[in-house]
């Protein structure tokens, strides 16, 4: 899978010291920026959005609710056990199905844009239903998030 | 675990024995100890100390006597300061006068209408706290050896200083607790003193400039020509001079009930305009010293995404205030590169002593040299029903005089009353033989 | 009922019945609210004639190899080899079953008993077997643990058993069509077309439906990112 | 029986309550000393709706109680009153009683003490950052409950509140206000939600926690206000509390998802916790009674509740250790036992 393709692109703002800290998607490093006659581009134009979270959006769970095999993810209480079991979470960092859950619960969608193409590395082998203590069928529930992150 | 701690100190290998360690550690909280400063006992103990000193004649302590008309200020630690309000050494800031002018002209005309005398001394140098916060260079015995070099060159000429900028308040605060409560580093500081000649007087007061415009603020309010009743304003208070040695700065229960510094939203609620407030005013401005140097762009974002736009957001404001170089710097200039991506929310950013010179009628450009400053202040002027216009057109043609070689126009200082001592004696400098 | 009309009947009733199947699974991808990636998946492949045909074919086979027939969605993470085995058996033998049907339609239309020893024959048995192992295995996991039986969907086990269903009545008939008892063929050809048309209206109700969508889905992102890479 | 045996029992709380009719059962009179001048303590104070798991309301567990204490006549309550003084005697206790709003002064002579002084809210302007008492709308779980029993929930201007956040461990748990867990008002605070939820169904409910803790039988509150009843939980702590002019800015950290987060609420409810009520401190006082480190009375052995290190004085209730309704109240049960059968064993000579 050809996943993280910014590698390739020389990366943004390379100039920030604590670069590790700010993710991709928070800076805007215009290529051409022009300021009354004044090239402003590149690093003298980036900005750093900030990512204070302003808002909770409940509309993405009634979604999910309404999906195939999705209906209990209101259940979760975010204990982990999920990604403990899950085979592919041990490989591939960004695939945790309790955060899935959880910023779908919460309608963090800079979090779903960033993660939703990691979405679809989910297996469907069902150990994470099988470990999970409150029934939400995690399983069932990335299904219905694999329909519902192509929406959003 | 072996006890050996090893430290690579530029390629160094440097290995502390466990007792090492614990004496290394021992060292380090005896230091913390003495120094240990911030809880309001260690700020009192430091004020009897230096009286203690001076009657030791360790030291000259520049009393506020009555000469300086000193006004009384409840400070955070419960203590009455007294902030003298004539016969001003102007300790100026470099930030100020290089980036933002019109912030002391505005200061100087203020005084020249109230007729108060002080001195705008050449022979003052740099407090060196912007490299010192900034950058980390320098060191706390050369840092205060500048600081009591300047507070000498005042005690010389017999004015008492008033400081101008937040971050060389804060750090003379920090130099005056140094120097004395630590004995090595006075004696230290006193022999580079001796050097130039020069010997250890320190202000029994440190005072800002925000804070004389605060006790004079009825006396401006009296001179006031615009009226600025509709005009809204939010406050940002410079993190050096109420976060820096917290206990002394002047805090006012009448003003925002006493839990926020009174400064400038004194002098804006007594010019009669309405004191707005905004969910973040505790944060830094974006500055943060070593942070604007080093990161840049955090800073810029951090200033407008953090306190322009919630301001503008949420009280639509029409001026941002504050009392310090740093702050309305990084607040006029971080608005720039955001507005450039298409974000809308911008505020004119002035000093207060720039909104009070506007509010009593001063040319916004000669004097309050608004042109200075970036972020869009016409809307601002129009508010106050300040011809802009006519004042720029005027400034312009004041310009094209100078360029044929006119006189430029100078602040000159109102006559003092008080002599400078003069210097001839190496001994003494109180003229007793 | 002589011969030609069968093998006519069996291509027609396949045929209606993966229309009427196709028709199901957009109904219920239309309930989902998303996009028809087959749609998308065919505009791409004939409409953007910039990039030459075969590269882009050269991308599909390359996501189809690398993404399903190695199994990278569909189990090949997964510890447990059981869950591996039984999905690889269960992918490839589906996989071939269709193929070889298609191949004995083209080569043997009218259905002629080919004996056991037919290679065509014995290729399709070993589809059939692999099948019938594959889901019996899924079904056995989800059966033998006693949790993941209390979590699984229902369906889920009703997909396996259905596929199983079909394996095992597909071996019968070809065999009984080897053997070449007329009146046993006939019903167990109406059985096994009772197995067909159970995994036509049932496959895009179940788990398979949604992996169909998803494979297309991410083929065409495939196909989006390369051509994005070309511009 | 022994006629002239009786119990002092301070404090009519549940614990207290539950004391005096279990010894007035058994034919012991009760002198029963209440501080306010109505019976029931905190619950009847800040009058709780119900009771939690299962909503019980809380009249018809503490009803019963009360109009046995009020119509008996083996019980002899002062309300209004504190115990001003005791003297120690061979077999019985001499008690000086003082009514607080006629300063009359009362003797009693009773063969044992139970003190069931009980607890008190903790005051959450004691700590600045929420603003309570400051900020309109940040209201503590022990007001929401009277709003709840008056069947509406309103903000400070009469209008419905839409978005309403509950902050978990307001004066609990923290070393600069009271380092314990008061044990109960996680369970208490997902019960007002629910109730809320009943009240007002669109309204949307955060609970900003740092671990729900409703142990027992109380966890289905749990189960069921997220499944149910739609609350949402967020993992985090609230730095401050800001009043933008209408509604509340809320200001902490979302840390499942390591981020800071700054939301707007109509109202916040601050799930304050327990602290030894003013009762407790006072009899401690009165009593000489020892107080543990957090200003709970601290019995003998800890584990052992009744059991006060004084011979013939029995603690119970909310005034040893933070604990719910039902606990206090099968702790009175269990002090007024231990008192008869003090009394009993004194008036035999047994030692």
């Amino acid at each position: 899978m050809t996943e993280n393709n910014n590698e390739k692109e020389e990366r943004k703002g390379k100039y920030i010291i604590e670069r590790e800290y700010v993710e991709d998607e928070r800076i805007i490093e215009p290529e051409k920026l022009d300021i009354g006659g004044v090239d402003a581009s590149g690093r003298w134009g980036l900005i750093v959005l900030p990512r204070v979270i302003k808002d909770f959006d409940h509309s993405l769970i009634d979604e999910v609710k309404k999906l195939p095999r999705g209906k209990h993810i209101e259940r979760c209480w975010q204990c982990g056990l999920c990604t403990s079991v899950c085979p592919v979470a041990h490989k591939e960092p960004n695939f945790n199905p309790r955060y899935f859950i959880y910023i779908v619960k919460m309608g963090y969608k800079s979090e779903i844009k960033k993660l939703k193409k990691y979405v679809y590395l989910c297996q469907g082998c069902g150990l994470c239903s099988e470990a999970c203590p409150k029934h939400v069928d995690p399983s069932g529930v990335m299904m219905a998030l694999n329909i519902l992150f192509d929406k959003v | 675990m072996d006890n050996k701690l090893s430290i690579n100190f530029n390629d160094e290998e440097i290995s502390l024995t466990k007792e090492d360690q614990k004496l290394f550690q021992k060292l380090i909280e005896e230091r913390k100890a003495k120094l240990a400063k911030g809880t309001i006992e260690d700020y009192l103990r430091m004020l009897e100390k230096m009286k203690e000193l001076e009657k030791k004649e360790e030291i000259i302590l520049h009393h506020v006597h009555e000469e300086y008309q000193p006004r009384l200020v409840k400070t955070l630690s419960g203590r009455i300061k007294k902030i003298p309000t004539v016969e001003l050494w102007q300790h100026k800031s470099c930030g100020q006068c290089g980036h933002i002018p019109g912030y002391i002209s505005s200061l100087y005309w203020i005084m020249n209408e109230l007729n108060i005398p002080y001195v705008d001394d050449t022979n003052q140098t740099s407090c060196t706290a912007w490299n010192y916060y900034g950058s980390g260079t320098s060191n706390s015995i050369a840092i205060t050896a500048v600081f009591l070099r300047n507070m000498h060159v005042a005690y010389e000429k017999n004015a008492y200083p008033l400081i101008h900028c937040g971050t060389s308040f804060g750090d003379y605060k920090e130099c005056r607790y140094l120097v004395v409560m630590s004995d090595e580093i006075r004696n230290k500081v006193r022999a580079i003193l001796k050097k130039i000649d020069r010997d250890i007087v320190i202000p029994e007061e440190l005072v800002h400039y925000s804070e004389w415009l605060h006790v004079m603020r009825y006396e401006i309010a009296e001179r006031k020509k615009f009226n600025v009743s509709n005009i809204k304003v939010a406050v940002h208070a410079a993190c050096h001079t109420y976060k820096l040695m917290s206990e002394d700065y002047t805090y006012d229960d009448n003003i925002l009930n006493g839990i926020r510094p009174a400064p400038t939203s004194s002098i804006v609620l007594a010019l009669g305009a309405k004191l707005v407030d905004y969910s973040n005013w505790y944060d830094c401005c974006g500055f943060g010293f070593r942070h604007i140097l080093t990161e840049r762009e955090i800073s810029r974002s951090f200033a407008y995404f953090r306190k322009i736009k919630p301001i503008v957001e949420e009280t639509q404001a029409d001026v941002l205030i504050t009392h310090d170089t740093g702050c309305v710097t990084t607040l006029d200039k971080s608005q720039v590169v955001p507005l450039a991506h298409g974000y809308k929310e911008t505020i004119p950013v002035i000093a207060d002593s720039q909104f009070a010179a506007l509010a009593m009628g001063a040319h916004p450009f000669r004097i309050c040299q608004l042109h200075w400053h970036i972020a869009d202040w016409k809307n601002l002027l129009n508010k106050m029903e300040i011809d802009w216009q006519s004042a720029w057109d005027d400034y312009k043609k004041y310009i094209e005089e100078l360029k044929k070689g006119a006189k430029p126009f100078l602040l000159i200082p109102p006559p003092r009353k008080l002599q400078p001592r003069i210097r001839d004696e190496r001994k003494n400098l109180n003229g007793e033989e | 009922m002589n011969d030609f009309p069968l093998s006519i009947f069996y291509f027609l009733f396949n045929v209606i019945l993966f229309i009427l199947s196709t028709i199901l699974l957009i109904i219920r991808i239309k309930r989902w609210g998303v996009s028809y990636p087959f749609v998308k998946l065919v505009k791409e492949l004939f409409k953007e004639k910039r990039l030459k045909f075969s590269s882009k074919l050269k991308a599909i086979i390359n996501t189809l190899i690398k993404d399903l027939l190695s199994l990278k969605r569909a189990g090949y993470l997964c510890e447990e080899n059981f869950h591996l085995y039984g999905r690889a058996l269960l992918i490839y033998g589906f996989g071939g079953i269709v193929i070889m049907n298609l191949i004995n339609f083209i080569l043997n239309p009218i259905g002629v008993p080919l004996g056991y020893l037919h290679p065509l024959s014995i290729i399709t048995y070993l589809f059939y077997a692999f099948l019938a192992i594959g889901s019996f295995m899924l079904f056995l996991r989800r059966l033998i643990r006693s949790n993941l039986r209390k979590t699984t969907d229902p369906l889920v086990l009703l997909l396996h058993l259905s596929l199983f269903y079909f394996a095992v009545v597909g071996i019968s008939f070809y065999s009984s069509l080897n053997s070449g008892l007329p009146f046993l063929s006939s019903i167990l050809f109406y059985i096994y077309l009772s197995g067909i048309s159970l995994l036509y209206l049932f496959l895009p109700l179940s788990e398979v439906g949604y992996y169909i969508w998803k494979a297309s889905m991410l083929l065409t992102k495939s196909l989006l990112i390369e051509h994005k890479s070309t511009e | 029986m022994e006629k002239n045996k009786s119990v002092l029992v301070i404090g009519a709380g549940p614990a207290g309550l539950q004391a005096s009719k279990d010894i007035a059962e058994f034919g012991y009179r009760v002198i029963l000393v209440e501080k306010n001048s109505e019976l029931g303590g905190a619950p009847i104070r800040w009058k709780y709706h119900t009771l939690a798991p299962d909503f019980v309301p809380t009249e018809k567990v503490l009803g019963p109680l009360i109009d046995f204490v009020k119509n008996n006549n083996l019980i002899t309550v002062y309300t209004d009153s504190i115990v001003e003084s005791y003297e120690q005697k061979e077999d019985f206790f001499n008690i000086k009683i003082l009514n607080l709003k006629s300063k009359g002064v009362y003797n009693e002579k009773v063969s044992a003490i139970i003190v069931a002084t009980g607890f008190e809210h903790f005051n959450a302007s004691v700590d600045p950052r929420y603003g309570y008492g400051i900020n309109p709308n940040v209201i503590g779980i022990n007001e929401l409950e009277v709003m709840i029993s008056n069947g509406k929930v309103l903000r400070h201007d009469g209008k419905i509140p839409k978005r309403i956040g509950f902050i978990f461990c307001v004066g609990s748990r923290d070393r600069s206000t009271n380092p314990w867990c008061c044990t109960v008002c996680c369970g208490v605070s997902i019960k007002q939600a629910i109730e809320i939820k009943k009240i007002i169904p669109d309204s949307q409910i955060y609970m900003i926690y740092m671990d729900i803790r409703t142990v027992g039988l109380w966890e289905k509150l749990y189960w069921q206000s997220m499944e149910n009843y739609h609350i949402n939980y967020i993992r985090g702590r609230v730095g401050e509390i800001y009043w933008t002019g209408e509604k509340l800015l809320v200001k902490g950290e979302d840390t499942l998802v390591r981020g800071p987060f700054e939301a707007l609420f109509d109202m916040i409810v601050l799930a304050v916790g327990m602290e030894p009520g003013e009762g407790t401190k006072q009899i401690a006082k009165v009593l000489g009674l020892k107080v543990n480190e957090y200003g709970f009375l601290s019995p003998r052995i800890p584990n052992i509740h009744y059991d006060s290190g004084k011979d013939g004085i029995f603690l119970a209730g909310a005034c040893v250790a933070p604990m719910s309704v039902e606990e206090a109240i099968g702790e009175g049960s269990a002090a007024a036992l231990q008192a008869i059968k003090y009394s009993m064993r004194k008036a035999k000579k047994m030692p």
